[in-house]
Order: structure tokens, then C-alpha cells, then sequence
């Protein structure tokens, strides 16, 4: 495959944009720039013979970086659906479920994502696709003449584990890998209720709408990385299970 | 970007609840801020050595974290010790200690703006300590120090927006939800500056119309109106 | 010179300001009704010596007595002292936010309680005793310099305090007020007011004094009753002083 | 919690270029913004209507919008009309250009704070405009700004964290990410907030130093001892 | 009187505040080197005659006219104008933030241009003129009433003008100050200096004036030789004033 000649920031290179607080796909280690995404950018800017130049900012500024013509892509784990496929085009690389996490203990004795929600705080972070399942939720809880669901949105990922750990919330969504790695990390904290959910949600990197020859050199060359078995090599690397791929 | 989805998310309830959320942040915040900021200012002219050092570590610490820290500290680690706040109650809280700090300072310049002989006069007419700070000292420190307490109210409306950590869904956070469902970011932070703009457009015309009342001269051409209507009253009571 | 028992006396006042001595141990004892006025050179320390007298500036050492008991030196028997003192500014040191009318309310309102309407009708009063009663609504920095210190008068005398201390209090004011405020003087003296007057107006210090104070260099160099004062019987220094008079 | 965390944190190179970038940031936008706020607040006192007219928009705009959309706007919005800034520089220059409507509220009231007959004697010994306001005016007015000023300089420590929306790695971006790794949010935020402290620190001492400086007594004893310097220096001069 | 080309004139100055006229149409012209006294009861308009010869108050109607040329309603012939001029407020009006040395130091270093080291130099000279040598280092706080009047004087006399407007200057001074001040102005008049001096001091006026003009009102009402005016040779009204006058 090969990068388009023209319309970069900057010849030769892909800059992309990642809000690194989101682990194992993107976070620091050591002051580095670490996780999936990163590795995966990195093989597929070997196919393109790229170099790769990541700027590393908060979430809510990714898209208008895009548009403003800062970045060529968003690498950044973004969730895909309709209304954000309207603003940006995508190229899919993996699906991933999602699952309801809540202390150690399930002091508030919920049973995954169904009834047991209605009438409880659930936190979901800002920018994934979780806040409007949850949303859902609430709507399909008052639907029932339930109590409705507390939806409490956090700007990041630690902000919305940190109030379940304090019991500021009964419940947390968030992605599958995600709860993984933070039930790794910060064991006998907390416990997965329930089964996965919504497990074929896109997870793709973001071009600029319309920005056709890009989005043909990037397919092209996450055709190669799946080919030569790197994708798989990484999934493995990161702990993510068989299941999320998509090729 | 489309303007009709700016004006959609003006008049949406979800952004109008936002903007009176960051609205009422502001106000609580600044009327506990001003309170807190007048005794710490006072406690800092005391004479007894204890007590401005207490001053000067309130300053200190309250002027040198991060907001963002004290609401989490008050919201997260607070109920470790017992204490348990709501989510707003905690960002009130926050806010208001920490404006607080920042009141102090500037209450403290306007404080030393005002000559000694302005009070030394007062003194010498057999006012008390309390009664010279309310009718000589405060009164003329009061127009000195409005534009920076303008200041601090302008950046409070835009400070309040940290408080989305412990999701109170004031402006900026409704905004930010908004745009990660479908990424028109551009508009939805328009109509949060839009109405960031409203706000701060009342609060400086607040700050022009105060700052005119306190000139003591333009203040007089009111003072013969109403001299002039009391004038008309006698008129009327026939006694 | 009266004998009567002193109303209000300084007793050994000393005053340093840093390395400085502007006071070195004043004593002076004014009876009820009487008159003083202090006079001598520029700096020698009269507008000091009234300060200690109401305490605005407190003594090194020394003390001051009111009706014969030695004042505390808290602040609350200061400012029970002030409430029967009044004091003339040298610079006059007019409220600038408040007009003259309202400068002069100030204490009667503030101190001793009066209503809002109460105390304009004795500040109207006194205005038009001191004839600025049409400057009732001008700001200080609308004033001319004697007019201000007319105001000046009008609000130490609005507390109808039993002592007054006068700075300088025709200092810029013309030949035709200064006689004004010397009948205003004599009406008062005559109600039993008692004064000290420091004055470089040796026409004014003749005609109001019972007694004459001369101060140098901090020290009180001479008491005499005016009339033994200005016919002659005086000291040397005082001597060369009185001669520099320009008539 | 974890106090060594805490302190591999605090050396680490990651956090202390995190800091050294948020005091850059904060240095640069206090002098641009200092200059700025002075050349809109002699504006706002011009003759000329429309160029107070400007100043007040200028007040106005900056104010009123939050400094986040001020930076998105010229990193990313600015490039389609051809102005391509860097992140810092974009940063720097949103910062310096919301400082200054702050610091023009400011150093108006300090100005304001300056009495009438002291500017008029100034005048009398025929010292133009810009003489009184260098030698009289400033000087008078800088002790009543210095409070306030401290307090901008400190609060943009903290808002300076801001420009993470455009990439430029400062302190709280750091932190937020180094608690992604492993959710030690704790000891991370304590790490940053250690840092933010130490600088504060060392800007109220600036602070303070300063005010005594600007205080006249005070810097006497300072002016006698270099008097007493020169006075040595003659006899050492056998001309 | 002298018959020379007048240095410095007002010609119809009027002057208003908000509804109150201030001056109502003064004309008065100074001869180089003479002194003109203007005297008139509190309010009369003095001061501000004074501020409107140096233009700090711009005139309503009327000009200023320097060397027989009128000076432009400009800033910068304003500034011309006053570097000619000099002048001592009523309420001295010393920088507060600098102290006595400095007040005097400020214009010659940054109007003449002059070293500081050379400042210094003039500085002491005068305060030592005026008798406060020792006061260099106080600030205008820490000074009494008569010195901070001698420090204003020192600072206008410092620029070296041509013409000397001398608001009440002896107003805080004893008497043996008053006869030093008046020693000076003797011998600047001898070096050709021209000056206009307000006072309420008759016998200062009398021994310093070549003229008196004296004031009412906003008006002039009465223009004489010292020793006419206070030979009698005067109208009604300043008659009356003039037996005011207490000795
Ligand atoms: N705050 C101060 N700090 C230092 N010295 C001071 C202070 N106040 C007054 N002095 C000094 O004390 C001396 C006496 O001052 P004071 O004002 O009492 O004089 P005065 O007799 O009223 O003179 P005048 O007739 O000129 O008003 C002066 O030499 C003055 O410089
Ligand atoms: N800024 C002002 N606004 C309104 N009125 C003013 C202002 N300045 C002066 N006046 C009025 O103008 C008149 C003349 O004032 P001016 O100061 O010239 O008097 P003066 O002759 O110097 O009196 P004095 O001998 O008391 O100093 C006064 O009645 C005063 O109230
Ligand atoms: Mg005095
Ligand atoms: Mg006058």
C-alpha cells in the first residue's frame, strides 16, 4: 500500500490524533506513548513506509484538530455510529463489547444490564459509546414505570472509576478490554455482573470526511497487517481476546 | 457548521438546565467567595500574629492547588472521613473556599488604597473599628476593587465548568456529551459560547451599572431626583 | 489662667516616630471653658502633641487624663475619649465618597444614633453657620480649600463634643471668615467649650486664647496667659519668634 | 496511597517537563498579557470614542468567551484562513490574549485608585502625558494592582492546563495520563498538585517581595544602605 | 505698576463647574519680574484663576497669552506652556510614593533631562533654602503640615520657571517661616522672576505684592498698587475686607 502524496500535514507522515487515557488501547507508561492503537498505527504505517507523528491531546479536541486540518487521522479507539459517521468517515479495525462493573461484593446487587439498573448511578466516561446505552437505559427503565437510571458522565476514564470506588456510583459501563485492564491493575476492587453487551460495536480510526485516498491506503494496508499476522500478534501482545477481530 | 443546529441546541432544555447550572455555580460561589474573601482579608490586617498566619496559609493552600483537586478531594475524599456531600453541595464548596482566596487578595489591595488619614479621621469621631471599615474603608475600597471582582466572576462562570468531574452537568459538560454523540463539535460549543457570552455580557453590564452607582458624582444627579421628588411629597401630606 | 480642675490634661507625652523624638515629654492641662492655643515654628511638634492628646497617635510613654482619670490604653477607652473630643484636621481630611452635607452627618448618625433627618438639619445648621450652605451637595474635590475647611469644622463640632482640637483651623481661610470662626469660637467658649488651638495666625492666637503654649522642637518651652504672652512677658526664644510677626 | 509513588512521580522526567511547559506557558501569556491589558486600559481612558469603543469589545470578547474556545479557535480554525501557528504558539497566544482583557480590568482600577491632584501636579511641572504616567501614575498604581495581578498569574497556572485540548503536554495532561496506565489517580493528582504548589509558592514570594519593594518606607532601609555604600566609595577616591 | 510688555496675561478667562460659574471673564497681565498678589474672600475663585493661567483647568472661554503670543488650547503648547511656569497647590499635592529629595528631583531629571547626581545636588540646595535639609529621606506622610508646604515650594522652584504661581504658600508656616519664604521670593524677584502669589496673609501680601488684584466672586474687582490698596486708596468692598483683619 502506499500513503496519497498530497493532503497530509505533513508529507510522508501520518499524524494522528489519540487522547492517551484509555487503556490498553491508548495510555503512558513511562512518559510513552503506549497500547494497541499505538502498536497497530505503528504496522500500518510500516506498510505505507510512513513515519508516524502522534499528538497526544484530550479527547474534545480530536475532531475539530481533524477538520481544523492538524490531523490526518484520529487513532484514539472511537466508538462508530451513525450520527458521529455523518462528521467523519471510518475505517473499522475491531469490535468490542461492553460490561457492567461494579464493586467488589456487588453491594448494590446488580445482576448485569437489565431491571436490576433502574432506580441506580451508573458512570460512563465522556466520548465512548456508553453514555448512550445508558441513556437507553433510563429511557427503557421509565418506559416500565421503573425508577429511572442515574447517568453520570465523567471526563475521563479515572474520573468515572474513582466515584464507583468511592461508592459515589453503583455501576460503571465501559468497554470489555477496558474493565479488563483496570480489574487487572487494581484488583479485589471490583467485580463484572453479567454478560457482555452490544458486542459487535465498530471500534475505527477517523478520516476526514471525504478524504477517499487515505481511507484506501489505510484499508489497503490494515489488509497487510492482518495478513502477516501482526494484528493478530498485537491482539495477543494486549490480551484482547479472539473475539473482538474483524477480519 | 449549521446555524440551525446552533439555534437547535440553544433553545434545547438539556443546554438551557446546563447554562442555569453554571449560573447558580457562579452566583453561590461568588457571594460565599466574597464572604470568606472579606474575613480572611480582615484576618490578615489583625493584629494578633496567629491569626494572619492562618490567613496566609488559607491563601496559600486555596491559591496554590488546583480547584480541580479540592472539588475531588471534597467530593471523593471527604466521605472517608464521615463526611458525605452531593455532588453539587461539594462543588459549591469548593468553589466558594477557593474564590475565596482570590477575594481575599483583592480585597486586600482595595483595603490599602484607601489613605490612613481617611481613617484616622473617622477614628477621631469616635467610630469604632467595624464602624470605620463600613462606612469609610469599604465604601471607598468598593469601586477600586470591582473590576477585579468582575474579573473573578467572569473567570468563575468558566472556572464552574471544572466542576464536570464530579458530573454536574453544568454548560460545558451538556456541550462536550452533546458533541461526543455525533461529534459536531463545532456547533455545540458554540451554543455553549453563545451562552457563555450571555452570561458574561449581564454580569459586566452588572459590574458598568455598579461601578456608575458608586461614583459619588454621577451618583448625585440621582440623589437630586429623588431630593426632588421628596420636595414634591410635602405638597401632598396636608398636616 | 483658671484653676479649676483640669478637663482633659497630657502628662509627660513622649512620641518617637523610628529614630526621630517628636515629643519629648509634654505636659499641659487644659480647664473646662478654657482656651489654649499652641503655638511655634513649623515641625516643632504641635500637630503631634494633639494627636496623643485623643490618642490617634498613641504616646511612647506619658499618659492622658479625662475628667482627672488617667484613659486606658485599650482601644475602647480610646474611643470613648474621642466621642467627647473633636477634632479639625490640619489637611482638613474630608470623606471623599461622602458629599459635605453627608460628612458632616456621618458621626451624629453613626455614633450617636441620630436619624438620617435629624442629622442633615444640624449639618444644614452648621453650613450655614460656617455660610457654605449652599455647597450642602459638592464633594470635597468640588470645594475650595477654605470651603473645605469650613466643612471640616462644621463636622468635628456636629458631635457637640466638650473638648475641640483645632489644627490650623483658619489656615485657608480669608481675613473676613477668620473673624467668623472666631466668633463662632467665643459663642462656644462662652457655652463652656473647652479648646486647644494651634495656630500660626497671630492675630487669631491673641484674640481667642486664654493661655498661650509655645512648643520647640518637641518641648513645651513656655505657658503664659495671652495677654502677659503677647505684652511682652516672655522668654528670649519666644521674643525672636513674636518679632518675625509681619503686620 | 502510595507516598514513593508519589515521589517517582515527582522526579520523573515526564512530570517535570509537564511543569516546566505549564510555567513556560504561564510565564509568557503573564508578560504579553501584562503588555496587552496596559495598552487597553490607557484605551479605555483615550478621548478618541471609537478606540475606547475597542477596548471595550476587546474586554468584551475575551472575557466573555472561555479561554478553551479561544485556543481551539486559532489552532483550528485559524489554519483555513491560512494562518498555521504551531500548538504552543497558538496556546501562548490565546492565553496572552485572554490574560490581557483580565489584566486591562485591573490595571484600570489601579489607575483609577491614582487621586486627580496627583496626576494635575504632575501636569503643573510639565511633564507630558506618558512622563505622569510612568513617573507618577504607574508607580502609585502598581502596590493596588500587585494583589490582583498575583491572582491572574497563579489562576493561570491553572488554566494554562487548558491547552491539552491542543496537544501541548502540560502538567495536568501528564498526570491525567500517567493515571491512565494504572488508575493510581491519587497519587498522580498529588504529584501535579505538589507541583502546582511549588510554583504558586514561588509566585506569592515574588509577590510579596514585590510589595515590599513598592513600598516606600520599606525600601528605604534598602536606599540608606546603598547610600552608606557610596559613602565608603569616596574614600577610597584619592583624587 | 510696571509699563513693560506683560510676560504672561489672561484675557476674559471664564470658567465653569456643571451650572456654577467659577470665574466670570478675569483679564489680569504680569509685567516680567513683578509680583502680583491676588487676594479675595474663601471661594472667590483664586485658585482656580490660577489653575486656568497654566491651563490645568482649561478655560471655558477666554485664553492665556505667554511672551505676547496666545498659547494654543493643544496638549503639547500646554506642556510648553507649564515648563515656563511654575506652581504650588493649595494642598501641596506632594508624591506620595516618593519622598521630599525625590519630589524635587522628579522634573529636572525627567523635564530638563538633568542626572540624577546633578538633581541631587539642586535638590539639597533648596531644601536646605527652605530649612528642611534633613528632611531629604522623609516621605510626604512623615512630614508636618509646614514642611510638606516648604517641599512644594522647593519642587516648583527647582524647574527654575519664569513666572511662579504661588497658591496661599505660607498658609502652614509660623511666622519666622513666613518672613524666610518671603526672604526668598524677595531675591528670586530681584534675579527677574515674575509671580503671582495668592494670599490671606495681608502682611505677606503687603510687603510682597507690586500689585494687588483682589477677587470676588469670579470677578476681579479691584486692581491697585501694594501700597494704594493698602494705603486706602480701595473701594467699598475691599475696604470692608480689609478691616476684617485682625492684628
Ligand atoms: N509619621 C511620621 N514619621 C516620621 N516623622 C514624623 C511623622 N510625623 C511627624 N513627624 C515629624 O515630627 C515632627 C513634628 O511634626 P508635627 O506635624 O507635629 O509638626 P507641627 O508642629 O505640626 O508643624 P507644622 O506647623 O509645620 O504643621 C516633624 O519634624 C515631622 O517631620
Ligand atoms: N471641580 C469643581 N466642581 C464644582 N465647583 C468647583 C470645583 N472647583 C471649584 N469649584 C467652586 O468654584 C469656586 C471657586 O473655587 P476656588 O477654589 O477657585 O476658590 P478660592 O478663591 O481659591 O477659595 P479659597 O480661598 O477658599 O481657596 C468655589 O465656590 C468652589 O466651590
Ligand atoms: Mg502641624
Ligand atoms: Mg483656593
Amino acid at each position: 500500500a502506499e500513503l496519497p502524496k498530497a493532503g497530509l500535514v505533513e508529507a510522508g507522515t501520518l499524524t494522528y490524533g489519540v487522547a492517551a487515557t484509555f487503556a490498553p488501547f491508548e495510555f503512558q507508561r513511562d512518559g510513552k506513548l503506549t497500547g494497541f492503537d499505538i502498536d497497530f498505527i505503528d504496522a500500518i504505517a510500516r506498510k505505507l513506509s510512513a513515519k508516524t507523528a502522534p499528538m497526544n491531546m484530550e479527547f474534545k479536541g480530536l475532531i475539530p484538530a481533524l477538520q481544523g486540518g492538524r490531523l490526518d487521522i484520529i487513532n484514539s479507539a472511537m466508538y462508530m455510529n451513525p450520527q458521529r459517521a455523518e462528521q467523519v468517515d471510518f475505517v473499522p479495525y475491531m469490535k468490542i463489547g461492553n460490561v457492567v462493573v461494579v464493586q467488589a461484593g456487588n453491594p448494590a446487587k446488580i445482576t448485569g444490564r437489565d431491571e436490576s439498573l433502574c432506580g441506580k448511578t451508573v458512570a460512563v466516561t465522556l466520548g465512548g459509546i456508553q453514555e448512550s446505552q445508558a441513556r437507553a437505559d433510563d429511557k427503557a427503565c421509565r418506559d416500565k414505570k421503573l425508577s429511572p437510571v442515574q447517568v453520570k458522565t465523567y471526563p475521563t476514564a479515572q474520573d468515572s472509576w474513582l466515584t464507583l470506588r468511592q461508592g459515589r456510583a453503583d455501576a460503571i459501563f465501559d468497554s470489555t478490554p477496558g474493565a479488563a485492564k483496570v480489574l487487572e491493575e487494581v484488583p479485589n476492587t471490583f467485580q463484572v455482573v453479567g454478560s457482555e453487551f452490544e458486542a459487535n460495536t465498530s471500534i475505527g480510526i477517523a478520516t476526514r470526511k471525504g478524504d477517499a485516498a487515505l481511507q484506501a491506503a489505510l484499508k489497503a494496508a490494515i489488509a497487510e497487517v492482518v495478513a502477516d499476522g501482526t494484528y493478530a500478534t498485537l491482539l495477543t501482545k494486549w490480551k484482547l481476546p479472539a473475539s473482538v477481530t474483524l477480519f | 457548521m449549521s446555524f440551525q443546529l446552533v439555534l437547535d441546541y440553544l433553545v434545547s432544555p438539556a443546554f438551557f438546565h446546563g447554562a442555569l447550572i453554571t449560573l447558580l455555580l457562579t452566583v453561590t460561589a461568588l457571594v460565599f467567595g466574597i464572604v470568606a474573601g472579606l474575613v480572611i482579608a480582615l484576618l490578615q490586617e489583625a493584629r494578633f500574629a496567629p491569626l494572619r498566619g492562618l490567613a496566609l496559609v488559607y491563601v496559600w493552600l486555596f491559591r496554590g492547588t488546583p480547584v480541580l483537586f479540592q472539588i475531588i478531594f471534597i467530593y471523593n475524599v471527604l466521605p472517608g472521613f464521615g463526611i458525605r456531600l452531593s455532588a453539587f453541595l461539594s462543588a459549591v464548596i469548593a468553589l466558594s473556599l477557593n474564590e475565596g482566596a482570590y477575594m481575599a487578595e483583592i480585597l486586600r489591595s482595595g483595603l490599602r488604597a484607601v489613605t490612613r488619614g481617611q481613617r484616622t479621621a473617622a477614628l477621631a469621631l469616635g467610630l469604632t473599628r467595624g464602624g470605620v471599615m463600613r462606612h469609610i474603608v469599604l465604601p471607598q475600597a468598593m469601586r477600586i476593587v470591582l473590576p477585579p471582582i468582575g474579573n473573578q466572576m467572569i473567570g468563575m462562570l468558566k472556572t464552574s465548568a471544572l466542576v464536570s468531574v464530579v458530573a454536574v452537568e453544568e454548560l460545558l459538560l451538556v456541550a462536550n456529551q452533546t458533541a461526543s454523540a455525533n461529534f459536531r463539535y463545532f456547533e455545540a460549543l458554540s451554543a455553549a459560547g453563545i451562552y457563555y457570552l450571555a452570561l458574561s455580557t449581564i454580569f459586566m453590564a452588572g459590574q458598568a451599572w455598579l461601578e456608575r452607582t458608586l461614583d459619588p458624582k454621577r451618583s448625585r444627579a440621582r440623589k437630586q431626583r429623588r431630593t426632588g421628588l421628596k420636595a414634591l411629597i410635602p405638597t401632598v401630606d396636608i398636616r | 489662667m483658671t484653676r479649676d480642675k483640669p478637663l482633659i490634661e497630657a502628662v509627660g507625652v513622649e512620641k518617637r516616630f523610628g529614630g526621630y523624638t517628636a515629643l519629648k515629654g509634654c505636659s499641659m492641662a487644659v480647664a473646662p471653658g478654657e482656651t489654649v492655643v499652641l503655638i511655634g515654628p513649623s515641625g516643632s511638634g504641635k500637630s503631634t502633641f494633639l494627636r496623643c492628646i485623643n490618642l490617634l497617635e498613641p504616646p511612647d510613654s506619658g499618659s492622658i487624663l479625662f475628667k482627672g482619670k488617667e484613659v486606658g490604653r485599650d482601644f475602647a477607652s480610646a474611643v470613648r475619649l474621642r466621642r467627647e473630643i473633636g477634632m479639625v484636621f490640619q489637611n482638613f481630611e474630608l470623606f471623599q465618597h461622602l458629599d459635605a452635607a453627608e460628612n458632616i452627618m456621618l458621626a451624629p448618625m453613626k455614633v450617636l444614633g441620630l436619624s438620617r433627618h435629624d442629622a442633615h438639619d444640624i449639618a444644614l445648621g452648621l453650613l450655614a453657620k460656617v455660610r457654605i450652605r449652599d455647597k450642602a451637595d459638592s464633594y470635597p474635590d468640588e470645594l475650595s480649600g477654605g470651603q473645605q475647611q469650613r466643612v471640616a469644622i462644621a463636622r468635628a463640632l456636629a458631635m457637640k463634643p466638650a473638648v475641640m482640637l483645632y489644627d490650623e483651623p483658619t489656615s485657608a481661610l480669608d481675613p473676613e471668615m477668620i473673624r467668623e470662626v472666631l466668633d463662632v469660637m467665643a459663642d462656644l467658649s462662652a457655652e463652656g467649650m473647652t479648646s486647644v488651638v494651634v495656630t500660626h495666625e497671630m492675630g487669631f492666637a491673641k484674640r481667642a486664647a486664654d493661655r498661650i503654649v509655645f512648643m520647640e522642637a518637641g518641648e513645651i518651652v513656655e505657658t503664659r496667659a495671652s495677654a502677659d504672652f503677647f505684652g511682652g512677658a516672655v522668654g528670649a526664644r519666644a521674643r525672636q519668634f513674636l518679632d518675625q510677626i509681619l503686620h
